[in-house]
């Protein structure tokens, strides 16, 4: 087996949810990176929340707008077709059910599907800019994130971290697994390859309901 | 709208003001009017905006320059001042759910009382808000935001005040304008009236009082 | 998007619809889909828009035929035959202020659980709803309002299904593109992708379902 | 004196009530007529709540467009520099304090100064379209209407018609008087050339004070 980035592999996976036609919202991090495999016969239209759908990737050097840019402030592109708006119609589509998928990063998730992915209580808590409204509003709402934080679970029975939403997301997608919170619990659906599901239950603090159809994550390059 | 130096138009703006600045991470923000802000040393605001962007760029710089007494944004993550000063209890911080923050404030321009919004059920925002359920979801009521002050930035104006943005610089711009007492607009170009078709407009002049051109 | 006959388009349309159709006094209103819906007689549907225009034109058209049980609108003071069917009790009218209408669609569009609104509060309007006091004001809940089909007019759109409006005819057509289930829209151009500038583009197109070109 | 139309009169009246760069909503009816008569040294917009702002003239034969009219669907102008918008931006606009003035007509207005001005109940209600809104949120409402109907009062002690609004309008004119609605009663402040206190008190079922200013109305051509 080739070994891979852990990012990769994550983002190579949460990009074979997407579907041709679909409005998606990639958070900072390793959402970010989804960009860079979306299946060839698969055409998504990306929105940011700062204004802006038909998103492209980084553009030339030379070629920079600076009233072009993602979340991040990073200069961005616009494909053709690509329209601007302001913060309210933005939000209008997020919160108004409009966008397809989103695809944040994550700190805890708790057995009932709970995101939490701001900063620690009694540290610095740096805001919820507008993940709070991804959350709630999207479609569906993808976590990519690493299946561990420095050892610890970051899939756990109560998340200690503030929740950014009461709404279960979607799916979890790390590089070990991919999970799908469902009302009966969260439901390991694929392991990565060369990995048991031992492994993943060892590095998983939350209940585990192993899918009768568990399969291997199918990862190209791996 | 009068068309204003950006001296003239920043001493109207009393220390203690409550302040509306457009910008997503200073893309947008009006940095002339923002300089001249600091230069004049404009003490004791309230900042309400986005983000408080960078120590270098947008509402940052009046962050650096303690000036901000307190800011209602949805993040301060990308600034270290913000957070060093929120620790050292210099500034008071009210973190609000950008779409929340940004309905908000069009509640205010539009003469809305409030609005209900799903997001923030659950959570630490919910606390201390009345909650609704309306048919078995529920709901937060969060009330109208109005500023003494909205500095925006746009990319151009015709001698009526009407505004156009450019592209992701539009962000919370156009919804300031609406929820100000006195709106200042920083833009790069005055046109002749006329000269922008009615359709293309992002921003009618009526809401525009002052237009410090920068270019 | 897809483009679409009109024919097509309305035979997507069941009986006993929803429907929120765009136009003011049939000023942007669609109405080469108005006349298919009438050659298909589309029965029983609940229509919702800012009036009922005139008998020969826009939604007028609609109740002449007699296809319309109940409407939401702001007035019906225009349409004299929508007058008789309502004291005929063929047809149910609730009639909504014109700024409460459209922030109700709005609210159903952008996903808020309702606004509060100062409009209506000690009239006929405010009978049966909630009052909030609020800062010594009073404001009345009003809630959202979604649609099965929205079907609007525009002036122009890109293959991405972007849409831009003309001058008056604009009114509700991009408020009710957000908040229906599939929306069809009426343009009378349908240009290639890219000619629209970003900035320039009232409606993004991922609101857009199907597009009937008229011209 | 010259006899002069009612209707004219009204308008003229009113027309001297505009400032120089007031935003202002003309209703259909008498309110209409008022663009015909502000001052030369005084520049207006005029708003329709069909979504602009910048409404001109009825345009000449062969100059209409289809998709620009007034909000009684009938053909306008734009003038240079005209900006129009969608329902949501224009009622926001009106129910957010922007606007400076608007003129209705009126069919009832009471000791409190509170607008009627829908149809009787139990006959046609034909709704409220927006002047609901224009009541509620333009910082000045003016009132143009005849002092009678049919003979009968219209400013009266309570309205038998449905309200517009809770909201004390800001001023009355007629063909008549122009009256002050305050927190202390209906003020008779003008009244028309050639008329006595008496005529205006003999047509008003509504109790006025009359100002200890009285005037008698200015208009040209009278």
């Amino acid at each position: 087996m080739i070994e891979m980035d852990a990012k990769v592999l994550i983002a190579k996976r949460v990009a074979q949810e997407l579907k041709d036609g679909d409005l998606v919202n990639l958070g900072i991090g390793i959402p970010t990176l989804v960009a860079d495999y979306i299946p060839q016969n698969v055409k998504v239209l990306f929105q940011s929340e700062n204004g802006i759908i038909g998103m492209g990737p980084i553009p030339e050097e030379g070629l920079e707008h600076p009233d072009l840019t993602n979340a991040g402030a990073n200069y961005v592109s616009a494909i053709p077709g690509a329209v601007c708006f302001d913060s309210a119609m933005s939000f209008g589509i997020i919160r108004g059910g409009h966008l397809d998928v989103t695809v944040l990063g994550g700190l805890q998730i708790d057995e009932e599907g709970h995101l939490a992915n701001r900063m620690v209580p009694g540290k610095i808590i740096p805001g919820m800019g507008g993940a709070m409204d991804l959350v709630t509003g999207a479609k569906r709402v993808i976590i990519a994130m690493t299946h561990t934080s420095k050892g610890e679970p970051k899939i756990v029975k109560n998340c200690t971290l503030p929740l950014t939403s009461i709404r279960r997301i979607s799916l979890i997608v790390t590089e070990m697994a991919v999970i799908e919170p469902t009302q009966g619990g969260l439901v390991l659906k694929e392991i990565a390859p060369g990995l048991t599901v031992e492994d993943v239950l060892k590095v998983t603090e939350a209940k585990l309901k192993i899918s009768s159809d568990l399969k291997i994550m199918k990862i190209e390059g791996m | 709208m009068h068309v204003i130096k950006v001296e003239k138009a920043v001493e109207m703006i009393p220390d203690g003001a409550t302040i509306m600045i457009g910008g997503f991470l200073g893309v947008g923000t009006p940095r002339v009017v923002i300089d001249e802000m600091i230069k004049q040393k404009k003490f004791n605001l309230t900042v309400i905006g986005n983000d408080t962007a960078f120590p270098n760029s947008g509402i940052g710089k009046l962050i650096v320059s303690k000036l901000v007494k307190k800011i209602i944004v949805s993040h301060i993550g990308t600034n270290p001042e913000t957070q060093k000063q929120m620790i050292e209890k210099a500034i008071d911080v009210e973190l609000v759910p950008q779409g929340t923050l940004v309905e908000r404030i069009r509640a205010g321009g539009v003469g809305l009382g409030g609005v209900l919004t799903p997001t923030g059920i659950g959570t630490v925002v919910a606390e201390g808000k009345q909650i609704f359920k309306i048919n078995d979801a529920e709901y937060l009521l969060e009330l109208p935001i109005k500023a003494d002050f909205a500095i925006i930035n746009a990319k151009k104006a015709d001698c009526n005040g009407n505004l156009v943005y450019s592209l992701t610089a539009r962000n919370f711009n156009p919804i300031m304008a609406m929820a100000a007492e006195t709106v200042i607009a920083e833009v790069d170009e005055i046109l002749p009236i006329g000269t922008i078709p009615p359709d293309d407009i992002h921003t009618p002049g009526i809401f525009v009082d002052y237009i410090v051109r920068v270019r």
